[in-house]
């Protein structure tokens, strides 16, 4: 308590450099110890403060362990049904054309359901923003594989670890969608390490500003951890996603506008 | 009055949409409503509005949903099984008070059935084809006129109830040719959207949701939609009566049957019969009061519910007669459409008029 | 030269800041905070680097850094 | 409005394969028929394929308010191919109109109370110019049998019918029309 | 008798059908069914079954109409939003005739609603979600008992008859555990199917459709559907009825709702009150008949319709009971779940009972 | 007359080197004149003919012109809902594992409704072989725009012509589902001309044997015309395939089973 | 040397036949068939390669050829 | 089959945050009452979050039937944190027991109809070994308090709902079971 009260008043001199965005709301995160939403959330906070686009923006959560987004951002929001954001977005972009709209999806939401719906918004080329979290399992409902679970991986439904035979390959979205004219920005990135927070940070940025300048359909994929349905500790899983996750989902930055200028994209 | 065009009646309803100010519509191809979106890609554009061929029928109920949600007027339309696909759609329209208007034009079903008009989507419809507790406002329109009347209308209680509403329709209606004057486009009302999500501008959050993890907040929340569904009852109910003044019996028939039905009021007379006709325009709300009405009066023997189905309708007629006389029902199914001299017959049969 | 001010009531004692902090003054407090988590806590503010590491990679915006 | 009463309603089914212009020849009359101030109601039917299946429309013209615009017993068939004259030839009215189009439907039994007009129809058409004009031909054999609307209103239905780039065919429409009046 | 296990009631689903002989399940992933297709994710491969998690409920329900289709016994599940996506492969399953067991583990809606227990999808099971004209058999469960024989029962009516079941749950029956005397592989029945299409293997082609495009065939199957259905009505009927006898007021429910009525019946004749309890075991087809009878009784006084709901049911029981007494409503929804003695204390109200 | 009479008794003592396929029904195709979905039927036919199949093969139809497939294969049928033949096939290959599963998918249904569908199965790697027409338009609807259709082609829904900007890019399916590990062949052929037919056929018998061989999921993209929605003759309808299908889609094979073995596909 | 059957009555005159005889011995007829077509016919019978082209591209599988 | 009567039915509510354990500790129990020949019924709530949110479930033990498996006024509450206690205690019946873990529970208003039995139970639990334990110090004080089973019934629970790979664990539960049963 003491040393609380001469932090606080030694702090009165110095330069505040890192706080909560503007763009969050007070209300305490409900994510489980650890995962990743948290410092994802804030990175997309972050983008919207420093872009002050808060009063033209309108987020769209589909169903997820990030279905609750709406708590936390102060913008208007839109819930949309499971692996729908995509065509959500597209009614809301259509129809107000003038402001800035991103999606926030899972990877069971955007690779498995939502998969016609991420496809066709990327190819019609929406002036949307999607984040979309690769965490490799289904998060909200309990430990599910998704279809970017790793060979092998153990999940509810592939109690024996994910079989390619039956259940196929972990499917790479970014790669997937990366052949498409109207994806102007795409990059995947990690939050495991803050050197990487940093990178996801300016990818996030670099997306949203695609859509201000209306270039096209921009996404960037997080590797993301959840510690609850992968079932290790924080540290653990972040090992887990540096040692499984990033050799087979590769960092990079897929397309961005400047290289498309010149070249189409990769 | 503006002179009359002839007009398919899917035409009718993509014209009236946008005399409505309706400027945003998202859909999927499917016979018997390929018309309406094919009418609306070549005139939106002209309108500064926006046709979207979305990938699938629920892609196109999501974006009406996101679109909705911002407060424009925003429309989709298909046919039974792509109106099946929508359900999901439909019920979180519903729940998060999304006005829109969703049109079907019904054919004959289940499965993929044909292409021919039904009316065997009623129960989808009225009693709801989603999960949950909710309602639609269900039109039924029975000519071309009414295809473009309710369109406006539709939009109009949309935005009055923040709900969305439904235009059963049928692969008749849809297809045929009649004359319309076309509504007056001074005549339309436009409503106050506070809550759409457009950007918060300086305001708080505005949201569309349809989640309530807390059992009690669910609970208040659809106890509001069906404060606001009793309102509908009360003042949104739309029939028509035809012969019923004096009638021994009466049918009960929406749409196109109803038409059919009409002109077998017509022939019955002819005959002596004094059969009558009562058409629910809207089916939700059903006109319960009415035939309730009829049921007590002396003068009615029974009720005959004429449909394009196995019987569906009927049990909205049997819950508002409540016992007091016979309920009888003549269906046709499966696209069939009976003639005036068959709905007559068969009148006869299931009373043993002779 | 930094300072961190810690929101032990939000604090998870998920331990990621822990992990990355280069001076290794965070450690998890032996008491339990109202969620029922060991709270992060600062052993010696004196070391901190104002690097905000800890801001980074913390999920639930525990830290306020300055420098 | 000329009413030229009691010979409405005025119901008539027309049926021959997709693809022969049997929608556009009833859309035609319908027009006719409103340009005249009548209730008028058009509706076809045809299955899922675009060309080869059949198609169907019924139109009525009508002094009052349409109920069913459905008909069991048309008053007036138009017959473009020999499965629909199987199909449609018996639900016409005891002394009801026939018009069909010989060119291809042969050997099929004729009703003797009603009256059938045997055109040549493909024939004709081909020697206006077009195959495609088979549907006018018959149009017009319909107008000068039933007397439904005048010369004037056909004309009037075709031209708004016809979309800006096709106006010129106009003449060749109107020609096959005329041609077919001939049928009596 | 088999000594019992403490199970969930969604593992005891997946328990039993494999019993029942099913290899095959298709689903995807929702709250509050996980456990089963956990369940089955765990059990299957060991004997020697297929687990498939779709990539959708609507690639679910189709694989499960090609599965069905060879003459499987065949399974999926979901939960209300889940189940909406499944309409139109519903209406298609009905329409051309695949066994298969559906299960619905019913949560609060519409819309996303919550992840508590409901019964407001019962309009979408018993009067038909999809389109057209169609039924399903619908199993009502109200004990981790009941969810296991109801699967066994489930996939016997589905052969027996060739047609779609489904198994009405709710999350609370879902996620709760009681004990249970698993079904005896030796009971199970086996039916011959040369519809199956598995390789024509030197006979003609066996087909599994649902067009029809001629209206006509169209009626004609479906007509073949209704005398099935009538079939069914008259052989399936599964009801249970609760200090009926001498009752002067009956609840009519089912589920886990109708476990709660049970103790609020025992509460009310504590009391000296005359409550009775007729339970619905398939709510399609609907015990109309004893609920008729009941009507006729001179003892009963009137009905209450509890359900979690808005009121849904109910419209069934007003059918049946066609006018004879009155009919209330006592519903919670959203996920709420009412007490025994708050069940006791309304039907009080309802009645005017001191 | 006479003359038919004359070649009938000439030909007895020759060699018939093409007839109707033994597993096409008697029944005449209800496609319109020049719609190259006959050819393809006959296509499919032959190889099962060939390959001796035609006792375990079960057909699977969605919704489009080739809904009736039932009605000309003498083999099992089941007709699936739109855009879902890839999991009806699925449903019945993992009950039936001897048999020989396809699918018959138009680009409307495959590529927009069905597009989850498709891509989902193919990753599974599921041992079935479509047949995919690409004909770049929904024909039995009456001409709406595909999302194979091409730039600033009219149909029904893009009357302007379809503009990039509004509806998107023509998707390149192929292509899409190339880097999918459970796709073991995929080719794009025509069938505009003999030679073109015959290299068709060769890819889809080299399809159905990637099935028998149990090497995973198998696709022939056929590049096809609807000579009534295309709004054009027979030969005018061949000649816009050549001219300005074939550039935009490529012919290729894609992957074949042995190229795998040695690199993995392209 | 080839000969070619034709199946007249399920001919739709695409006339894709046509298009791609090598022997340009295909024509449509100038009378209709049933279904209301201009079925193809054989011009030239000895002039047939039996090469099978027409064969291939038809859809309506209206020719056997023979060698 | 032991009846010990006038017990039952027993109502019991648990609850906490989600990863206390609050669902296993009702399953034991369950596990337990079935194992001496009871009607059990066992029935958990839950928030959608997997951890952070709170839990709860609901277990009856009776010697007949099980009507509502839903109970109002619960015999016994077995509460983990603070927010429960706030939820459940009012409903607690009178004369009921309330055990709860004092470790974490603090400054709320007893209840002075019922017996009240703080238990340190997070301390005990982290002195045994693990904080985990904290769940089966109070299903030790349920036991010693409802004496609704033996403590040969709970063990045989506790095994048969331990996977085979953590059996090694079963004697730190069964020490934690038996410091909470300490707490009477
Ligand atoms: C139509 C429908 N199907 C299924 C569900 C259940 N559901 C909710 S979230 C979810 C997937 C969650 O996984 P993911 O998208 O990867 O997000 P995460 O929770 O991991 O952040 C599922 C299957 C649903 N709500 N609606
Ligand atoms: C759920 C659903 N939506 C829409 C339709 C209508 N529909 C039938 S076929 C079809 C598309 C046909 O196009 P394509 O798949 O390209 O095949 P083609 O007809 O060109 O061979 C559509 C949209 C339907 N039957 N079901
Ligand atoms: S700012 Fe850097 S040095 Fe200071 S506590 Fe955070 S991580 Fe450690
Ligand atoms: S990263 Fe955040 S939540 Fe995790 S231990 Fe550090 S401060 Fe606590
Ligand atoms: S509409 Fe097109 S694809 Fe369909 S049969 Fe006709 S030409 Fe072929
Ligand atoms: S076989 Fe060859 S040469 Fe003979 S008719 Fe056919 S295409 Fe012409």
């Amino acid at each position: 308590m003491k040393d609380k009260a001469k932090i606080l008043e030694e702090v009165k001199t110095m330069k505040k450099v890192a706080t909560r965005p503007k763009c969050l709301s007070d209300r305490t995160f409900h994510y489980c110890p650890g995962c990743t939403h948290g410092v994802v959330h804030r990175l997309v906070a972050e983008t919207i403060d420093e872009l002050a686009i808060q009063e033209k923006t309108i987020g769209v959560a589909p169903v997820g362990c990030s279905v609750f987004a709406y708590w936390y951002f102060n913008t208007d929001f839109s819930q949309a049904a499971h692996g729908r954001a995509p065509a959500v977005a597209t009614g809301i972009k259509r129809s107000v054309p003038g402001s800035v709209v991103f999606t926030y999806q899972g990877d069971g939401d955007l690779a498995a359901i939502g998969t016609a719906e991420i496809i066709h918004a990327a190819n019609r080329g929406e002036k949307i923003t999607v984040i979309f979290i690769n965490n490799a399992i289904y998060g909200m409902t309990g430990g599910q594989m998704a279809p970017t679970s790793l060979i092998n991986q153990k999940t509810q439904t592939s109690p024996y670890g994910r079989d390619s035979e039956t259940m196929g390959y972990p499917i790479r979205v970014s790669e997937m969608l990366s052949g498409f004219e109207g994806v102007k920005y795409l990059s995947r990135v990690a939050v495991d390490t803050p050197a990487n927070i940093v990178k996801a940070k300016a990818a996030i940025k670099k997306a949203f500003q695609t859509q201000l300048e209306g270039k096209g359909f921009s996404m960037v994929e997080v590797l993301s951890i959840c510690p609850t349905d992968w079932g290790m500790n924080v540290p653990d899983s972040k090992k887990w996603l540096q040692e499984n996750m990033i050799p087979y989902y590769p960092l990079k930055e897929f397309k961005a506008p400047k290289a498309e200028d010149a070249k189409g994209g990769e | 009055m503006a002179s009359k065009v002839l007009m398919k009646g899917n035409e009718a309803i993509g014209e009236a949409a946008m005399i409505a100010g309706c400027r945003h519509y998202f859909g999927y191809p499917i016979t018997p409503q390929s018309e309406l979106p094919a009418y609306l890609a070549k005139h939106m554009p002209k309108r500064d509005g926006v046709f979207v061929q979305a990938e699938s029928e629920v892609a196109a109920i999501n974006m009406v949903y996101g679109s909705g949600g911002t407060g424009v007027r925003v429309m989709t339309s298909s046919s039974s099984p792509g109106i099946s696909l929508k359900q999901e759609g439909i019920s979180y329209i519903a729940c998060a008070e999304v006005p829109c208007l969703i049109v079907n034009v019904v054919r004959g079903g289940p499965g993929l059935g044909n292409i021919a008009p039904a009316q065997s989507d009623y129960f989808q419809a009225v009693k709801g084809g989603g999960h949950g507790d909710y309602k639609l406002i269900v039109l039924s329109p029975s000519s071309v006129q009414e295809m473009a009347d309710f369109t406006v209308l539709g939009f109009d209680l949309a935005d009055k109830y923040r709900t969305p509403v439904m235009m059963l329709s049928d692969g008749y209606l849809g297809q045929m040719m009649e004359p319309v004057a076309l509504p007056e486009a001074t005549n339309i009302k436009k409503y106050d959207k506070p809550w759409a999500t457009i950007g918060a501008r300086g305001r708080g959050q505005n949201l569309i949701s349809s989640i309530h993890l807390v059992p009690e907040d669910m609970e208040k929340h659809i106890e509001h939609l069906y404060k606001k569904y009793a309102e509908i009852e009360k003042n949104e109910l739309l029939y028509e009566e035809y012969q019923c003044g004096d009638a021994e019996y009466v049918m009960v028939s929406y749409g196109i049957t109803a038409r059919i039905c009409k002109t077998a009021c017509v022939m019955a007379r002819e005959q002596g019969i004094k059969l009558g006709l009562l058409r629910p325009k809207t089916l939700w709300p059903f006109p319960k009061m009415p035939i309730s009405k009829l049921a007590q009066s002396k003068n009615v023997k029974g009720f005959i519910s004429v449909e394009l189905s196995t019987g569906q309708m009927i049990e909205d007629v049997r819950l508002a007669v409540n016992g007091l006389k016979p309920v009888e029902l003549f269906g046709r199914t499966g696209g069939v459409v009976p003639t005036p001299n068959e709905v007559l017959t068969n009148v006869k049969r299931l009373f043993s008029i002779k | 030269m930094g300072r961190v001010i810690i929101s032990e009531e939000t604090c998870k004692g998920c331990e990621a800041c822990v992990l990355v902090c280069p001076a290794k003054i965070l450690k998890l407090s032996e008491h339990l905070n109202e969620s029922g988590y060991h709270p992060v806590s600062c052993v010696d503010q004196s070391k901190c680097t104002g690097c905000a590491s800890c801001y980074r990679v913390c999920p639930d915006i525990v830290f306020e850094v300055y420098r | 409005m000329s009413k030229k009463n009691n010979k409405f309603p005025l119901n008539l089914v027309i049926a021959g394969f997709g693809g022969q212009g049997v929608l556009l020849a009833g859309k035609l009359i319908a027009e006719a028929g409103l340009h005249e101030g009548r209730e008028v109601s058009w509706i076809p039917s045809y299955g899922p394929e675009m060309r080869g299946g059949t198609a169907n429309c019924t139109v009525i013209l009508s002094d009052s308010e349409i109920g069913s615009p459905v008909v069991e017993n048309p008053d007036v068939l138009m017959i473009l191919n020999r499965p629909s004259m199987d199909k449609f030839l018996p639900s016409l009215k005891k002394d009801g109109i026939c018009i069909y189009n010989k060119s291809i439907i042969e050997g099929f039994t004729p009703r003797s109370d009603v009256k059938m007009i045997a055109i040549p129809a493909s024939e004709i058409a081909d020697k206006i110019g077009s195959t495609k004009l088979l549907n006018m031909v018959l149009v017009g054999s319909f107008m000068a049998n039933s007397k439904a609307f005048s010369e004037e209103s056909l004309a009037y239905a075709l031209k708004k019918s016809t979309s800006a780039k096709h106006q010129n065919l106009l003449p060749l429409n109107e020609k096959a029309i005329l041609e077919g009046a001939k049928y009596i």
